[in-house]
């Protein structure tokens, strides 16, 4: 049994379906990557896995437990917790007060929460500098670093990242990367949405996505780029 | 800090025109303290107001109308069926409007929880009117007097109970106003910024998909807000209609809500100490705007008003300067 | 470019081609003649005083009219209706009785109609004054300071005792051969015929389209060169412009007009009954307003029978209690059709109009069969349909179709820019923003005041949330886009 | 149009030939009217008032009398309703047409009239800014009526159902009522239980349809000189003066500062000028005058105290809303600062505005055309026996009843002079020339062709509080019964 277990999961918006049976696996304590074009099913595949999109049928199994059609309450209080594209910051709360929120489901647990917090300074130290500033302030790269310290304090057993890479600067995103490295090595698992392929050289795993679908999989590191290109395009470089 | 500032310079103004006109009947000054007390109690209903904004970026039309069927409901108790003491038929009307605003909550705003700010604003306004259609059922159009909880005049000697202030006779239910509407202002504030759910309220208004991310229930909060605009909305119409005018039917909603959303607005919509500033502006504007307009004619008959309604056309006027010239209020930035 | 397509839409010719043929188009005409007949049948038949009712059903439909130029075609919220027909009617009634004499010497239809376009025209500069504010302040802070601003002209305006006659009001002598209420209500008929033909030629034309786009983004249509406050004054001022010719209907209808007969509950009343006819739907709106303005009258009888059925309804009998049962109905019955039939009225009857219109008669009353053929060979493909819809690859399509498939209410088209401002779209489309600067946060524009210009709205990219499908039952049923369906309508 | 010629024609012709019909009509009169109902009906009956004052009864009648005696007929009609008691049915009594005076008209417009019922139409406010209880009223409009009929007592042979409709306080909707009334429920005559400008709204359309409209004094503006409308009390101008002259004989007003608080509408303004000039006949200074809009809500409310604290003002007369009179009366508890209320009108000296307005009503004097409801026993032991008969759930009912009892005793007295041939034209004729109309409650009225304001007295009620005057029972109380005597 895996950490993670998508089955015959189908779903998509109004008439429209986006997924139509997606099935894979990731393993405890391994860093995956889902790859694919716009429009693929990506971002849809990860928000119905968080619980925040309404899944039509399959099943999403996460530690021997079935969590189809959880809410994300108590999805995040399992510990799968979701870094949404954009960030999704809370643009008129302090960075403070962000990071206060994301240790939601253990908000009665002050002590652990500091400490959270300093582990999670550690990773972003520029978040120090500016502790009390609003978050709508900061730039881009800053918000992106605040929304995974901000997952990082609802203690994640699963770490889903969607698009962390998006709009940022290539010295930015590789600090990103890093991070994530971190943290997975930190005992997290971690599955990314990407479109940066810059990403497989974290991954242990990757899957190329296609119209709702797996149309690729294999360990991130055999993963060659002319593979991946054949993979978004459809047809040999 | 930005408050002390505010409060300080509408004190000096105020404090200067009493002193300089102390004991001239002539002048405005009854009217300025008449002012003070009644905007005391438009930022009591304007905080309700702020609650709402603040957590869910919505105008509530319906606040006004918690009020008066709060007030209704107290006055049954209380004058009509003689059953309970004043302050249990207060606490009756508080847990009835309570439930009332968790089944707006549960019936109306959930269903369009996602719908644009103003189809919610106008259901809001459905609601109101809803609200008001139901008081003229039960209780009638006739107009009812619900008393104060100490009368102003002491019925053994016939003296009024409250200090005198510029010739007016402060009453005692307009200093538990002022004191209520501080301390709410005070414990909002600090709901607001130092606890976990209001945090997580400030949040759900702000981006509510975030909070869905990181496990904040969004029905509860929802339901926390409306149940507590209710209360609040129930408290506001409870002070405020025995120190004001006559109780009927949607009165709060025609006398009040526009001046206590002029104050929410003139506090910058989302900052409480904001809305208990704005109520005190809006209603020494509305006094002074009454006294003026007693003072002076078009034409020399009594009648020929220079404008009648004047204290509504001072309202308007606030309102409309201070949207188009400083949206943000004058306190208003932070949520 | 995704949003280009979003304005595009209601400009570009339909593609569905059919027309009825000849037989099919006199069996429109027929109906179309026999309910015209009907209504004027009805006027000519009933007693007086029902006459009466219909010319008030008549001006109410234009007040709805005039109230859905703002609400339905421009998504801007006015609850200040009362002062532009208020004012437009006391105009009317001063003009006629202070300057023409009518009140001693009866009217003249001259004087009659100058008195009407003196209040078109007080109603049109009202509304105009109050668009050019609406430029700098909107949203929820324009509902607000329309509702001041309606409160301030029935307190204060209708109060100056030497323009309006205080609380005895204005006489308004109805004009020379139109003073019989069967008369007079035909000459609202008239009126009515002429608001619904200005209303329905201006939005068929290129000034109705570009303000429909204007509704639906205001910077894409800035983008597309339209003069967005241009069009912004133009809809206010027809707005006025209508609501002055109401004002100047219910003054002589009336024959007196006070301050009481433009108090707040009545203008909240005009705004729930163009949301229950139906936002930006002529057909609905004009049924809605008629309906609120009559079935206080058709209720009497019936609470008259239910009081007179059971001993403890007998309250129902009471002369009063009729007043009460019209609130609580009326209010319940647009809380009932926000939440559940956002398309209202029109949406109900739109097999009907569409049908009379010259289309195919559908009891599915969608206009966007394109995307909907396209999602059903879409699902039964499977794979290859999907891969025909996103290898198309432009973003647009995928837009487009989700964008129409997601339940959308007619009041959230009408506020697109209100989404934008008041409400984060859930996750928003990638932007891409320039690294390390500070960048507004797609929510942060949440708290803007109301006088900042809106961002560019990022219209939905792949993904609706998860919210909007707990739009009711019909939603469900993917029923509900016919409100957009319906808007497209209006432009051909 | 045609029928307003005709009215126009009739009456002018009525005008025209009033003095010939003299020598006949009391006659006719005697032969149509039926025998009244026991008890009360009766006209000579001196209602028990052991509190008559004779300074007051005195002022009274000393300003009633200019305006009573300006007809040249005057004299000759008498006590013609003096039929006081009698047997209980009424049918048989002459037919009006085969004993036609000259220039009493034969026959005309008699609408709402059946074989055996007339319908009577009535307005009132139950909604809107001054309302009155509707079940209320909706009881109390036909009590009278079928108090008659149970007693076997009937009209000219006929049996009176009243409708009711709600005018909403807003003079558009009492027109469009009243047309509702005179198309839809064709009813003969039309009535208004309160409210100035719906009143004065709906007679000018009564007037021009030709219906007759009765209702209680209230403004003259606009009304005076309308063919068919006539009213129960005294207008508020013929008030103004009466009250002036009770303010500085009963209340010490020479003295002190006084004050004027009116809504401001133009139907007030013939009171406020007649009030004005009755109080500086008894040199009475004014030191206040305020008009405050219809539109006034509280804020209004605590300025208008805060000046009359400000100035001192001992005695203020007040014309408005109901609804803002409670307004006033609640900032003036609130401020401490309640002055002498005085005033006129209907609705004002409703039992539910006193228990609203306490304690600050306390002590107020208003001029009313019916005495306070608490004493209603005194005035008509009737009313309560048909209260406690068809109203049981009621308990002796209340003030609106009291107002429709009394209201509907004076149309149904009215109803009775055309005799079995009632037609509109009739109603008019014979009522026009009635003196001496006098049901033993109410105002005692008296009409001429020339003036249809037939009433010159007033009852003085008093709001007694708890803590004040006794009884405390936050209810009016009747201070000063009319003068009995005819005027």
């Amino acid at each position: 049994m895996s950490f993670l277990e998508i089955r015959d999961l189908s779903t998509g918006y109004g008439a429209i379906p986006v997924l139509q049976g997606l099935s894979f696996d990731v393993e405890e304590g391994e860093t995956a990557v889902l790859l694919g074009l716009n429009g693929a099913g990506k971002t849809t595949t990860i928000l119905t896995i968080a619980g925040l999109h309404e899944a039509w049928g399959g099943s999403v199994t996460f530690d021997g437990k079935e969590i189809t059609g959880r809410d994300p309450k108590r999805l995040v209080a399992e510990g799968i917790v979701l870094i949404p594209e954009g960030r999704h910051v809370f643009p008129q709360l302090t960075i403070a007060q962000n990071l206060r929120l994301g240790a939601w489901p253990y908000r009665k647990d002050r002590g652990g929460n500091r400490e959270r917090i300093e582990q999670a300074v550690e990773y972003f130290p520029r978040l120090r500098e500016r502790w009390a500033q609003m978050a709508g302030t900061l730039s881009g790269g800053e918000q992106q670093m605040l929304a995974i310290a901000r997952g990082l304090m609802a203690r994640p057993k699963m770490l889903l990242i969607d698009e962390a890479s998006l709009g940022l600067s290539p010295k930015l995103t590789h600090t990103v990367f890093d991070v994530v490295r971190q943290i997975n090595l930190a005992g997290t698992t971690v599955l990314m949405v990407e479109q940066n392929a810059g990403v497989l050289k974290l991954a242990d795993r990757a899957f190329v996505m296609e119209k709702g679908t797996i149309v690729y999989s294999g360990a991130g590191a055999d993963m060659n780029s002319a593979d991946i290109r054949q993979a978004y395009m459809g047809a040999p470089a | 800090m930005r408050t002390g500032v505010v409060v300080g310079v509408i004190a000096g103004i105020v404090g200067l025109i009493l002193i300089l006109g102390w004991g001239d009947v002539e002048g405005p000054n009854g009217s300025i303290v008449i002012g003070l007390f009644q905007g005391a109690a438009y930022g009591l209903l304007a905080v309700g107001l702020v609650l709402v904004y603040k957590g869910t970026r919505v105008f509530n039309f319906a606040a006004g109308e918690f009020g008066t069927l709060a007030a209704f409901i107290a006055f049954l108790f209380i004058h009509q069926w003689k059953v309970v003491p004043y302050g249990l038929g207060i606490l009756f009307a508080l847990i009835a409007i309570t439930l009332l605003g968790l089944f707006m909550e549960r019936v109306i705003v959930r269903p369009l929880m996602h719908a644009p700010r103003v189809t919610l604003l106008v259901a809001t306004i459905a609601f109101g009117l809803l609200l008001v259609g139901v008081e003229l059922f039960a209780f009638r159009p006739e107009p009812k007097n619900l008393h104060p909880l100490i009368q102003g005049i002491d019925q053994a000697t016939g003296q009024p109970v409250g200090p005198e202030l510029a010739g007016y006779f402060v009453s005692p239910q307009e200093m538990v106003i002022v004191g209520v509407v501080l301390a709410l202002a005070a414990s909002l504030g600090w709901f607001f910024s130092k606890t976990d759910l209001g945090l997580a309220i400030l949040a759900t208004s702000q981006d509510a998909f975030a909070t869905r991310v990181v496990g904040i229930g969004v029905a509860r909060t929802s339901q926390l807000i409306w149940g507590m605009a209710a209360f609040l909305g129930a408290l506001a119409g409870l002070l405020y209609v025995p120190a004001g005018g006559a109780l009927a039917p949607g009165v709060i909603t025609t006398q009040t809500l526009i001046p206590a959303f002029t104050a929410a607005v003139i506090g910058g919509m989302t900052s409480l100490p904001g809305a208990f500033v704005g109520g005190i502006v809006v209603g020494l504007l509305q006094q002074l705007a009454l006294w003026a307009s007693g003072h002076y004619y078009l034409g020399d008959q009594p009648w020929q008003q220079l404008i009648p309604g004047s204290a509504d056309v001072a309202v308007f006027a606030a309102l409309l300067v201070v949207l188009l010239a400083r949206p943000q209020g004058l306190l208003g930035t932070e949520a | 470019m995704a949003t280009a397509t979003e304005v595009l839409r209601p400009v570009t010719t339909r593609e569905d081609k059919w027309r009825p043929s000849t037989k099919g188009w006199v069996a429109r005409r027929a109906v179309l003649l026999l309910i015209l007949g009907g209504i004027v049948f009805l006027t000519a038949s009933v007693e007086g005083f029902w006459a009466d009712r219909i010319a008030r059903a008549a001006i109410f439909a234009v007040i709805g009219l005039s109230l859905n130029m703002v609400l339905g075609y421009i998504g801007q919220v006015s609850l200040g209706h009362q002062a532009f027909v208020g004012i437009a009617a006391f105009i009317a009634a001063y003009y006629a009785t202070e300057k023409a004499g009518c009140e001693f010497e009866g009217c003249s239809m001259s004087t009659f109609i100058t008195s009407t376009v003196f209040a078109a025209l007080s109603g049109a500069i009202a509304a105009g004054v109050l668009g050019l504010v609406a430029l700098r302040i909107r949203g929820l802070y324009l509902a607000l300071i329309t509702l001041a601003y309606g409160l301030v002209s029935q307190n204060s305006i209708f109060e100056i005792s030497f323009l309006t006659r205080g609380g005895a009001g204005m006489p308004a002598v109805r004009p020379d051969g139109w003073v019989g209420d069967h008369a007079f209500a035909f000459l609202t008929l008239i009126f009515l015929a002429g608001v619904i033909f200005v209303d329905w030629s201006m939005m068929r034309s290129k000034v109705g389209r570009a303000i429909l786009s204007v509704k639906h983004s205001e910077p894409v249509a800035a983008s597309y060169g339209i003069n967005v406050t241009g069009y912004k004054i133009i809809a206010f001022v027809l707005s006025g412009l209508f609501a002055g010719v109401a004002g100047s209907l219910l003054a002589f209808r009336n024959q007196n007009v006070v301050a009481n007969d433009f108090s707040f509950v009545e203008t909240l009343t005009w705004v729930l009954m163009v949301v229950v006819g139906g936002l930006g739907n002529r057909v609905g709106v004009i049924i809605g307003s008629a309906f609120f303005a009559m079935f206080g009258f058709i209720l009497e009888p019936v609470l008259h029978w239910l009081g007179g059925l059971w001993g403890p309804l007998h309250f129902l009998e009471e002369a009063g209690a009729q007043a009460y049962v019209v609130i609580i109905v009326g209010a319940a019955l647009a809380i009932f059709t926000i939440i559940e039939y956002p398309g209202g009225i029109g949406q109900q009857v739109s097999p009907i109009t569409r049908w009379l219109g010259g289309q195919r008669f559908s009891m599915h009353p969608d206009g966007h069969g394109k995307h909907q053929t396209q999602a059903s060979e879409a699902s039964k493909t499977g794979v290859m349909g999907r891969l025909g819809l996103q290898r198309s690859g432009s973003t647009d399509e995928v837009t487009e179709a989700s964008d129409e498939t997601a339940p959308t209410s007619v009041m959230e088209r009408a506020t697109v820019m209100e989404q934008a401002t008041a409400s984060p779209p859930p996750p928003p489309a990638p932007a891409v923003h320039p690294d390390d600067e500070p960048v507004a946060h797609a929510s942060g524009s949440a708290d803007d005041p109301p006088g900042k210009p809106d961002p560019v709205p990022e219209v939905g990219g792949t993904d609706e949330g998860p919210a909007s499908r707990k739009r009711g039952f019909l939603g469900k049923l993917g029923l509900q886009k016919n409100g957009a369906a319906q808007q497209e309508e209006k432009t051909r | 149009m045609d029928r307003k010629r005709l009215i126009g024609i009739v009456v002018v012709g009525c005008m025209l030939l009033i003095t010939a019909a003299c020598g006949q009509k009391p006659g006719v009169i005697k032969e149509a009217t039926p025998a009244g109902a026991a008890g009360g009906l009766g006209g000579g009956e001196i209602p028990p008032g052991a509190e008559i004052d004779p300074e007051t009864g005195e002022l009274l009648d000393a300003e009633g009398n200019p305006v009573a005696t300006s007809t040249g007929s005057g004299t000759s009609t008498g006590s013609g309703s003096g039929t006081s008691t009698g047997s209980g049915t009424s049918t048989g009594s002459g037919t009006g047409t085969s004993q036609a005076a000259p220039g009493e008209p034969s026959g005309g417009n008699s609408t709402g009239v059946g074989d055996d019922v007339i319908k009577i139409g009535i307005h009132a406010p139950l909604t809107g800014a001054a309302p009155v209880p509707s079940d209320s009223v909706e009881k109390g409009k036909d009590l009278y009526f079928r108090w008659l009929q149970s007693k076997g007592i009937k009209i000219n042979g006929r049996e009176v159902k009243v409708v009711l409709k709600n005018d909403n306080y807003n003079p558009s909707q009492a027109v469009s009522v009243c047309k509702e009334m005179v198309e839809k429920d064709k009813v003969f005559l039309l009535s208004g239980a309160a409210g100035t400008d719906q009143i004065q709204a709906c007679a000018r359309y009564a007037a021009s349809v030709g219906v007759p409209y009765v209702s209680a004094g209230v403004t003259e503006r606009g009304v005076t000189g309308l063919p068919n409308y006539f009213t129960t009390s005294a207008t508020y101008a013929d008030q103004g003066p009466l009250l002036a002259d009770y303010m500085a004989s009963r209340l010490g007003a020479k003295g002190e500062k006084n004050g004027l608080v009116f809504f401001d509408t133009p139907n007030f303004q013939d009171a406020a000028a007649a009030f004005k000039s009755g109080l500086r006949k008894q040199g009475v200074k004014l030191h206040y005058e305020k008009y405050v809009s219809k539109a006034a809500d509280d804020d209004e409310a605590k300025n208008v105290i805060g000046e009359l604290k400000a100035k001192g003002i001992k005695n203020v007369y007040v014309l408005t809303s109901p609804f803002w009179f409670i307004d006033l009366n609640k900032e003036c508890t609130l401020q401490s600062y309640c002055p002498q209320w005085v005033g006129v009108g209907i609705s004002m000296t409703f039992d539910s505005v006193a228990s609203a307005s306490c304690p600050g009503i306390d002590g107020a004097a208003f001029f009313s055309p019916f005495p306070a409801w608490s004493e209603s026993k005194r005035y008509d032991a009737d009313f309560d026996a048909a209260v406690r008969r068809f109203h049981p759930e009621e308990g002796g009912g209340d003030d609106f009843m009291w107002l429709s009892w009394i209201g509907t005793k004076v149309i149904g007295e009215a109803l009775k002079y055309p005799g079995r041939n009632l037609t509109r034209e009739r109603f008019v004729y014979f009522l026009e020339r009635k003196r001496g109309l006098n049901v033993g409650v109410g105002p005692r009225l008296s009409y001429s062709p020339d003036n249809h304001f037939g009433a010159r007295t007033v009852y003085v009620n008093d709001a007694r509080c708890r803590g004040g005057k006794q009884p405390a029972d936050n209810r009016w109380h009747t201070l000063v019964s009319p003068p009995t005597a005819d005027f």
